[in-house]
């Protein structure tokens, strides 16, 4: 297998192959800690930390296992970074440790089947592994952000609120109040809101794709037609 | 006669329309020029001509044979010659042409029939079948199922059912007959039981047609049968379907995948009925039958006794047809015809009814909308289905939940269309789905038949294949015992077979790591053999050669030695 | 006791539903609701291994962890936990029967990486369950699960003829369609306390 | 001359969905006139603003799709949308709550999924549920029964539309009954709390004329009182005995709307017999749950969203047997 | 047959792997185990400093408890500690007493309710509630600044007959469309202030005890 | 012993963690040698979905070789003799989406059969080795015929004849084999969806 080029792991990660919006893998967190920027953005980071770093100690020891404990040792390697990143965050991040609850271990179960260190990471070497987890973290973070974004807003009018609880007290002046007599719309906030939101960007991302592979469409020839066609009986002499 | 009936399952009340075509009697059309009579009027293989072209034929003549019950004989409904026996258009759904003779009529209109049985009561029962079967007598109530194939049933029949019911609107051509012929009619009855052995007949007619009840029960009355029971029955849509009728007349429900003799009962239409009975009685084959002319865009509306080929624009011009007015013309009822646009075509055996609104009578179906799930077509429809759901599976061409939703006993009656808001040609759905269905079930068997011939043709062919490998290896073995026997030093050869047997026992063992050394002892292992091959070869050809492959054999035979030392040392 | 229990499994399957209130084992609930049957079959193989998962994980925890105060381990042994208890569970069912091998099957590997299992595992950690309480709230969980991947799948089946606008066809309708199911979910808010 | 060649059946029953839907909004008025009794003319201006949103909403949303839009609208399932859900909301919610109920009910819940028919929700419940979660400041303001002075429309428009007049606000009897305080009215001769029962009343008349027209059968909506008045018997509030439990329940809140006008959409509930039975029995009893042990005082829209994701299922196994399968002959 | 080869090789080498993973997780543990503990002990502490800022007082409150006699005047269901704020001196100038509205829309409301050793309320912070989300939720600080009205509040000031929402003609004020959950907040807050008055006394005397 | 380890929280951890893997690895060896998979019913049940016209267009020498390729994670949709609906039934059974077909491989075509101008054969036999079914009768230097009921229509026999004579004939409906259409899209009008949105 050659390894696809680095702009190729880019387009997949962030757009073509999104985990979260394309593959709709790791969608626990997606709607679950979306309730806020701060809050998508503390998963977002750890669990793009998690995905590098455990495709990289793939990547590194891919030689050595063999078929029958492959998915049980990536599993270790995952779980080994997804607790130090608990105890870290435990240490430095106490409150958004807290509000994050269980998510934060479950990066567990979230990153082995965001598969990437079973399809790409033992196939490849360091840095594209380690690239190609840090563009898969990225894609999922970002569209984790978004979604808390857009819910920040729906649901209070507000974004960027209690950043201070990611980047330390200097953080709380960057609370952006859009409206200020906004009633609330909970449901955003609320499970349901999640559901739809992310429902909605699906679709957003829908329409772009279409109106791409439109522009796309228009300057293509067809391909021809049974080009690789099989010959069933053409072993016969 | 105080016979219980019971309540039709669903069911819809269309507004009948019968009153327009009543109003004259049954009158007799005119023999046309030219008569197209089709091969394929019943269910059952096409009948096959017995006449050549340019023959001259009798009104009654058997024209064309068919070998079993399943088929039907034709025969000429008027004297004259033949013009043709070729494809022609057919009188049915599908548009589609059929085998047909065609009849150039003298006009002379006459007769050859077959010799009356007038004793039929003495008659045995096989010579009564081969009479309706040899009169071409096949269902006049719709579906042109050949009579003697029904009748011929092994199961014992207690109960004959007559279905006069004609529950479709504007249809009124068992009425008439059952007004002008009731006492034929009664007597065809005593036939069929005789036929069967049954011991009853229920006689089952809509309450909608007071003169043909009073002309039935005066008959019956006059023939004073008390096996014969005239059952008056509520006017709902679909009571004459056949599995309907028994459920009102019995209260029983005709197994799903069965017929009504499972329950010991046959059903008759009572123009069938009548038909096989003026085959013995007067030795008259099926060569006509009363159709129904009705719709807004008749000037006369009246039932007709036309003969079987008679183009429909002979009927509908002695009708008063207003082309104008005429927005489709319907074989059969509303609920169940189907549209033709050919105005040439034949009236066949079971054309019952040739109906010809106006676009304000009968609208053009407006667009349809969404389901809206309402469930009217579940109540209306008599086999208990689920209309709603067999159409949105039919839709999303789900076959498997369609089969499991009981598709294919839906009877096509129509009353889920009749009765749903949303103007959704529902039966057209269950119609394509049922072929579909059929079609993929043909398919799915023709492709098992594909992939047995082909596995087959592949194991042929693979076995071809290694019977040359086979003779291939063995003349290498032979080689290789001659090369044996050359090499004295057997030792040589014994820790290569160790090391061989060595490395394929490492080989089977699926988790092991494949290694660089086992790889590499196998490479050596093919080389090995390759030369040995060769070697064997040279040495039975006598070729001069030899030395160097010698040579070569020993040292790969060493090299491989020492990889498999070094493999054994690793682990 | 036994209401204590029943509320317990009332709060798990219904109020606190894992996949719509909790929002745990969704690429499941999202990947295999196609079809009925399926659901069907994920339903079940999901509840066995989350009850033998709740159970085993409980133990592991209270008797090798806790007693040697390694708590902070926790997350990397119940994932092994849940892994052997899959694989298990596959040996054991394609022994002695390979029906129920053919039904379940496909779904068991699955389930490794449905976060509700280890969800059910870490929730027994932090709400402090014991041994009966940890076989109910797994069992409840699964069973909340499987209920709300069932009806899903069913309507499903009907989204599938429905004339969905073309962007919101697939995952975007499957997506609202379970947000309008968490809408009617909450209105089991209180119930049970 | 050319002949028409279509299917079987050529001739068509009377009943249009357009004319269905037609019945359904005429059949609310006895409701609508004893909600304005009661509460004054604010419902009319919801009635207004909810047709006017819903129908817009509509025809946007199939005009962006490529729709014939008249063809659509003309079915009337918007406004039956419309009414149902302005029925629903407080009599004074200010405008843009209704707006905002609308377009979620006909955008999101009825047309994201293809519109008419293709639904698995109830829009308008849903729309209900979104608002009462998202917004249950403006949700709960139901006006007293009776005021002193009453509403006229001017009034009602101002304190909709303009949201000048601060309405006088109280707790609705079944809200009254779950904090313990003795609205009822079972003394008072009123028995489904003060001014409710009328409302029950008119919507029950406009109910049974519906199923008179045959426009859905008894199951679900017998199979939902029934249930209801079960559980209000066996489980009746501290505050009540177990008769006036029944009535209170039956005669209160949505109840009888809920039986008559929303469990019966035909689009989002079970359809088979057997399954209307289960249907509505289930949302009887969820009803009286979340009433009773839930933290909702009335939870009519809930337990129908949560029987619509139910129905599909439900319908998968309820199919009735079909003629000819299994059964003992009569 | 058991294949011990395969067995042998799989589970040492998962062996090795087990090895690696927890020797770096173990090592990150004793890393952070410090700031863990000091983080856990903030969080405890946090609402109590959120009515006693650290600046008010020289004791360590999670240290200095009391056991709450007759709690279910407090509305507790079960028995609880209240904490002591003391100065430099070692006297008691704080209480902070737990105390649970039993009365709310939709279950329990859990509040700690802080008093100055005078009478008046250092502060009231709701811990935990399931009153409906944009009504009854506004009692947290965090939706609200309507908790912080009780400051600087005692028993007489208002008077005891003012404790009650105005829609019921009293001091304090209610959300619109929610006086259930008010209602029983300020409930609550008095019951607490009733139960000080009762138990001053014992409350006030710093004699440090274990929890019961 | 035990106390020790307790006492040392580092090598308790160990202690554990290698003790869990040590049984996890045996286990799973033990597992991976004593169950291995042999064959894979799935692509079984794939295959029985093909139309077995055998004709290679979806690029694999056979149905049964691309039923064993979607089994490894092909995509469903390059059949063409089987078009939609055994892209819908492939798409049930997987429990994916269904796609449409790849245009890349051909389009749905009516069913037909191979029909040889007999008076044009001269007996080549080539079109024989090449029909995957055997449906060619016919020996060297004789007229060949195809058996129309077993021909699968793969149309592999055309190109390999020589003189060109073979026609693929699509099979003509009849009486007996019309049947009702479901109704047309564009007569349904709520399924004109103004083209593509
Ligand atoms: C929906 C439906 C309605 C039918 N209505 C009648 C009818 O009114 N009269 C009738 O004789 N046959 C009717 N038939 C045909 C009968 O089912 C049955 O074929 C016929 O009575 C059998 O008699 P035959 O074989 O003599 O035609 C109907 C069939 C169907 C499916
Ligand atoms: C023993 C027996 C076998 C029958 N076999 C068939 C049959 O193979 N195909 C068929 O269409 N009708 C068959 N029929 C007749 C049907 O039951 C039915 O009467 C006929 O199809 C006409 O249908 P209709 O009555 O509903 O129109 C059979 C009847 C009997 C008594
Ligand atoms: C769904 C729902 C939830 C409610 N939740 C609360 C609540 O959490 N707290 C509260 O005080 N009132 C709540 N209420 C409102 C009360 O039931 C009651 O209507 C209100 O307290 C009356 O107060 P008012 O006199 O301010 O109008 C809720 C009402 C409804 C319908
Ligand atoms: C008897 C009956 C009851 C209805 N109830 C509702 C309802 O509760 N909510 C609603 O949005 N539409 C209702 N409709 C209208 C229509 O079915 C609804 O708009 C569809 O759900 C939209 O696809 C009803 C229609 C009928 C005939
Ligand atoms: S009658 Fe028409 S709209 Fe009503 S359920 Fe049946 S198919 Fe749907
Ligand atoms: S056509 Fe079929 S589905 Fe429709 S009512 Fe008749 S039997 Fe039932
Ligand atoms: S394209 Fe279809 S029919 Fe042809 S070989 Fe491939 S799978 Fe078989
Ligand atoms: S005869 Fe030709 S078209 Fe028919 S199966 Fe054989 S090779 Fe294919
Ligand atoms: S993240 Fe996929 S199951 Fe939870």
């Amino acid at each position: 297998m050659s390894s696809p080029s680095y702009s190729e792991l880019t387009l997949n990660g962030l757009w073509k192959n999104n985990p979260a919006l394309v593959q709709l893998l790791g969608l626990c967190p997606l709607l679950a800690v979306t309730g806020s920027v701060v809050n998508a953005l503390g998963l977002g980071l750890a669990t793009m930390f998690v995905l590098t770093l455990s495709n990289i100690a793939v990547s590194l020891v891919r030689h050595f296992v063999s078929d029958a404990i492959r998915l049980p040792a990536f599993v270790m390697i995952i779980a080994s970074f997804t607790a130090c990143i608990e105890l870290l965050m435990r240490a430095y991040a106490f409150e958004l440790y807290q509000i994050l609850g269980i998510f934060i271990p479950l990066i567990v179960t979230n990153c082995s089947i965001l598969g990437r260190a079973d399809a790409f990471a033992c196939k490849n070497s360091v840095l594209p592994a380690a690239y190609d987890g840090f563009i898969m973290g990225l894609g999922f973070g970002l569209v984790l952000v978004l979604i808390g974004g857009l819910r920040e807003i729906i649901g209070s009018a507000t974004l960027f609120d209690n950043m201070q609880l990611l980047f330390g007290e200097d953080a709380s002046q960057w609370k952006i109040v859009l409206s200020d007599d906004y009633p609330g719309f909970l449901a955003a906030i609320l499970p349901p809101g999640a559901f739809i939101v992310v429902g909605f960007v699906i679709a957003g991302k829908n329409v772009i794709d279409a109106a791409l592979k439109r522009r796309a469409d228009a300057n293509k020839e067809k391909p021809v037609r049974g080009a690789n066609r099989a010959r069933v009986t053409g072993h016969i002499s | 006669m105080s016979d219980i009936i019971f309540k039709l399952t669903g069911g819809v009340h269309p507004p009948q329309n019968k009153h327009q075509s009543i109003q004259r009697p049954i009158a007799q059309a005119d023999v046309p020029a030219q008569l197209v009579i089709p091969m394929s009027q019943h269910i059952g293989p096409p009948s096959t001509p017995i006449v050549t072209v340019g023959q001259r034929v009798l009104k009654g003549q058997c024209i064309a044979t068919a070998e079993s019950f399943e088929g039907a004989f034709v025969h000429a409904s008027t004297s004259g010659k033949v013009l043709a026996i070729e494809e022609r258009p057919h009188n049915h759904a599908s548009g589609m042409p059929a085998l047909s003779i065609v009849i150039e009529s003298d006009g002379n209109d006459e007769w050859q029939r077959m010799p009356a049985m007038e004793n039929w009561p003495q008659c045995d029962r096989q010579t009564l079948l081969q009479r309706i079967h040899e009169a071409g007598v096949i269902g006049m109530g719709g579906a042109g199922f050949p009579a003697a194939s029904k009748l011929a049933t092994d199961k014992p029949i207690h109960t004959l059912v007559m279905n006069g019911a004609e529950c479709e609107p504007y249809i009124t051509s068992d009425q008439m007959l059952m007004t002008e012929r009731a006492e034929e009619l009664i007597l065809s009855c005593e036939l069929m039981m005789h036929v069967l052995g049954a011991s009853k007949t229920l006689f089952g007619i809509e309450d909608n047609k007071p003169e043909a009840i009073e002309a039935i029960k005066a008959a019956h009355a006059k023939r004073g049968n008390d096996k014969i029971h005239i059952v008056v029955i509520p006017t709902v849509y679909p009571s004459g379907g056949s599995k309907q009728l028994i459920q009102i007349l019995t209260g029983n429900e005709v197994p799903s995948s069965g017929h009504s003799s499972d329950l010991g009962i046959i059903m008759q239409n009572v123009a069938t009925a009548v038909a096989a009975y003026r085959a013995i009685v007067f030795g008259e084959p099926s060569i006509s039958r009363i159709t129904t002319l009705t719709g807004e865009a008749l000037a006369a509306p009246q039932n007709i006794e036309a003969l079987v080929g008679t183009p429909l624009s002979a009927l509908l011009e002695q009708a008063g047809w207003q082309q104008n007015l005429a927005d489709r013309i319907i074989i059969g009822g509303p609920m169940m015809g189907y549209t033709v646009t050919d105005t040439q075509l034949p009236v066949t055996k079971t054309t019952n009814c040739i109906l010809v609104p106006t676009r304000a009578e009968l609208p053009p179906p407006p667009p349809a909308q969404a389901c809206i799930r309402c469930g009217l077509c579940a109540e209306a429809c008599p086999a208990s289905l689920l209309p709603q759901q067999l159409y949105w599976f039919s839709r999303a061409g789900e076959h498997d939940k369609l089969e499991s939703h009981n598709l294919f006993d839906c009877i096509e009656c129509g009353a889920c269309s009749y009765s749903c808001p949303s103007n959704i040609p529902l039966v057209q759905y269950y119609r394509a789905s049922k072929a579909e269905i059929r079609q993929a079930r043909r398919d799915a068997k023709q492709a098992e038949q594909s992939k047995r011939r082909f596995e087959a043709r592949q194991a042929r062919l693979q076995r071809l294949e290694e019977e040359k490998t086979a003779q291939r290896a063995a003349r290498a073995e032979a080689a290789k015992k001659r090369l044996e026997e050359a090499n004295t030093s057997a030792s040589v050869v014994d820790p290569i077979q160790a090391a061989i047997e060595r490395a394929a026992a490492k080989r089977t063992s699926a988790a092991a790591p494949a290694t660089e050394a086992v790889d590499m002892i196998a490479k050596l292992e093919k080389r090995l053999t390759a030369a040995k091959i060769k070697l064997a070869s040279a040495e039975s050809a006598g070729s001069d050669k030899l030395v160097p492959l010698q040579e070569a054999v020993d040292k790969l035979t060493q090299q491989l030695a020492e990889a498999q030392q070094q493999a054994g040392d690793k682990p | 006791m036994l209401v204590e229990y029943s509320l317990l499994l009332l709060s798990t399957v219904l109020v606190n539903n894992f996949v719509l209130v909790q929002f745990l084992g969704l690429c499941p609930f999202m990947g295999v609701s196609n079809r009925l049957e399926t659901a069907m079959g994920m339903g079940a193989a999901t509840t066995f291994v989350l009850t033998l998962a709740s159970v085993c994980s409980y133990l592991t925890f209270n008797y090798l962890l806790a007693p040697l105060g390694l708590e902070y381990l926790r997350t990397i042994a119940f994932i092994l936990v849940i892994a052997v208890v899959v694989q298990f569970t596959e040996m054991v069912v394609r022994k002695t029967s390979p029906l129920l091998h053919k039904v379940l099957g496909v779904y068991l590997p699955l389930i490794t990486t449905n976060c509700a299992v280890l969800g059910v595992a870490l929730l027994n950690v932090n709400k402090q369950h014991n041994f009966g309480q940890s076989a109910v709230y797994g069992f409840g969980a699964a069973v909340g699960f499987s209920l709300v991947l069932v009806l899903f799948s069913a309507m499903r089946e009907r989204l599938a003829v429905a004339d969905v606008p073309k962007p919101f066809q697939g995952a975007a309708i499957g997506m609202i369609t379970a947000g309008l199911m968490s809408l009617a979910f909450m209105g089991f808010a209180g119930l049970g306390s | 001359m050319s002949l028409l060649n279509v299917t079987s059946p050529h001739a068509h029953g009377q009943l249009s969905t357009a004319k269905v839907m037609q019945l359904v909004v005429l059949a609310t008025l006895p409701g609508i006139a004893a909600l304005v009794g009661v509460f004054g003319a604010g419902v009319l201006i919801n009635l207004v603003i909810a047709a006017v949103a819903s129908l817009a909403c509509e025809a946007a949303i199939l005009s962006l799709r490529g729709r014939p839009v008249s063809f659509y609208l003309q079915d009337f399932s918007a406004l039956v949308t419309a009414v149902l859900l302005a029925i629903s909301l407080p009599p004074y919610a200010p405008w843009w709550v209704v707006v905002i109920g609308a377009v979620f009910a006909i955008g999101v819940a009825k047309q994201l999924y293809g519109g008419l028919g293709y639904n698995p929700f109830n829009p308008a419940m849903a729309a209900y549920v979104v608002l009462l979660i998202s917004l249950p400041v403006q949700m709960t303001q139901w006006g007293a029964p009776f005021a002193a002075q009453p509403m006229g429309l001017a009034e009602a428009m101002a304190s909709n539309i303009l949201q000048h007049v601060d309405a006088v606000t109280s707790a609705t009897p079944l809200d009254a009954l779950k904090q313990g305080i003795d609205t009822l009215s079972g003394a008072t001769g009123h028995i489904g709390g003060y001014g409710w029962e009328w409302v029950n009343a008119g919507f029950l008349l406009g109910g049974l004329f519906l199923m008179w027209r045959g426009i859905f059968s008894w199951h679900a909506p017998v199979s939902m009182l029934a249930a209801l008045a079960a559980m209000a018997f066996l489980f009746p509030n501290d505050a009540l005995s177990r008769v006036d439990s029944i009535l209170f329940h039956l005669f209160s809140g949505a109840s009888m709307f809920g039986a008559f006008f929303i469990i019966t959409d035909p689009v989002s509930s079970a359809t088979t017999h057997r399954g209307k039975l289960i249907f509505g029995g289930l949302i009887g009893a969820l009803v009286y749950s979340i009433r009773h042990w839930g933290n909702y005082p009335d939870a009519v829209a809930f337990a129908v969203m949560l029987l619509n994701l139910a129905a599909p299922f439900i319908d998968q196994y309820t199919q009735p047997r079909t003629f000819g399968h299994g059964g003992t002959p009569s | 047959m058991i294949p011990l080869a395969a067995i042998s090789r799989n589970g040492l080498l998962l062996a090795v792997f087990g090895l690696a993973t927890t020797l770096g997780i173990a090592l990150t543990y004793q890393g952070t185990k410090d700031a863990i503990a000091e983080q856990e002990r903030i969080a405890q502490a946090r609402a109590l400093l959120e009515i006693m800022p650290a600046s008010n007082h020289a004791n360590d409150m999670l240290e200095s408890t009391f056991a709450l006699v007759d709690f279910e005047q407090l509305g507790l269901r079960h028995a609880q500690v209240g904490y002591r704020a003391l100065n430099d001196q070692q006297e008691v100038i704080a209480v902070l007493l737990p105390a649970l509205a039993r009365d709310g829309y939709s279950g329990d409301i859990a509040m700690l309710v802080g008093i100055m050793a005078d009478g008046t309320i250092a502060g009231v912070r709701v811990l935990n509630h399931h009153e409906t989300p944009g009504l009854g939720d506004k009692v947290e600080l965090k939706k609200s600044d309507w908790i912080l009205s009780f400051e600087g509040k005692s028993l007489d000031k208002p008077v005891v007959t003012q404790w009650k929402v105005s829609k019921d003609g009293g001091e304090f004020d209610a959300f619109t469309g929610a006086t259930v959950t008010p209602r029983a907040v300020i409930g609550a807050v008095k019951r607490a202030l009733q139960y000080f008055d009762t138990h001053r006394a014992a409350m006030l005397t710093n004699e440090s005890e274990t929890t019961p | 012993m035990i106390e020790a380890i307790v006492a040392q929280p580092l090598l308790a951890a160990l202690f554990a963690l290698v003790g869990l893997s040590l049984i996890f690895g045996a286990v799973l060896g033990f597992a991976s040698e004593r169950f291995k998979t042999e064959g894979d019913p799935i692509a079984d049940q794939i295959c029985d979905l093909l139309p077995q016209t055998q004709c290679g267009q979806c690029g694999y020498p056979g149905c049964r070789p691309y039923a064993e390729a979607i089994a490894g994670g092909e995509r469903i949709n390059r059949c063409p003799p089987g078009g939609e609906s055994t892209i819908q039934a492939l798409a049930n059974l997987l429990d994916v989406e269904p796609l449409p077909l790849d245009e890349e491989v051909g389009e749905e075509k009516p069913k037909s059969v191979a029909v040889i101008r007999e008076a044009e054969c001269i007996g080549c036999t080539k079109c024989i080795q090449a029909c995957p079914v055997d449906a060619i009768l016919g020996a060297a230097k004789q007229m060949h015929t195809v058996i129309e009921s077993e021909c699968t229509g793969c149309d592999l026999c055309v190109e390999p004849c020589p003189v060109d004579c073979i026609d693929m004939v699509e099979i003509p409906v009849t009486l007996k084999t019309w049947h009702w259409q479901n109704p047309t899209k564009t007569a349904d009008i709520i399924a004109t969806d103004g083209g593509q949105r």
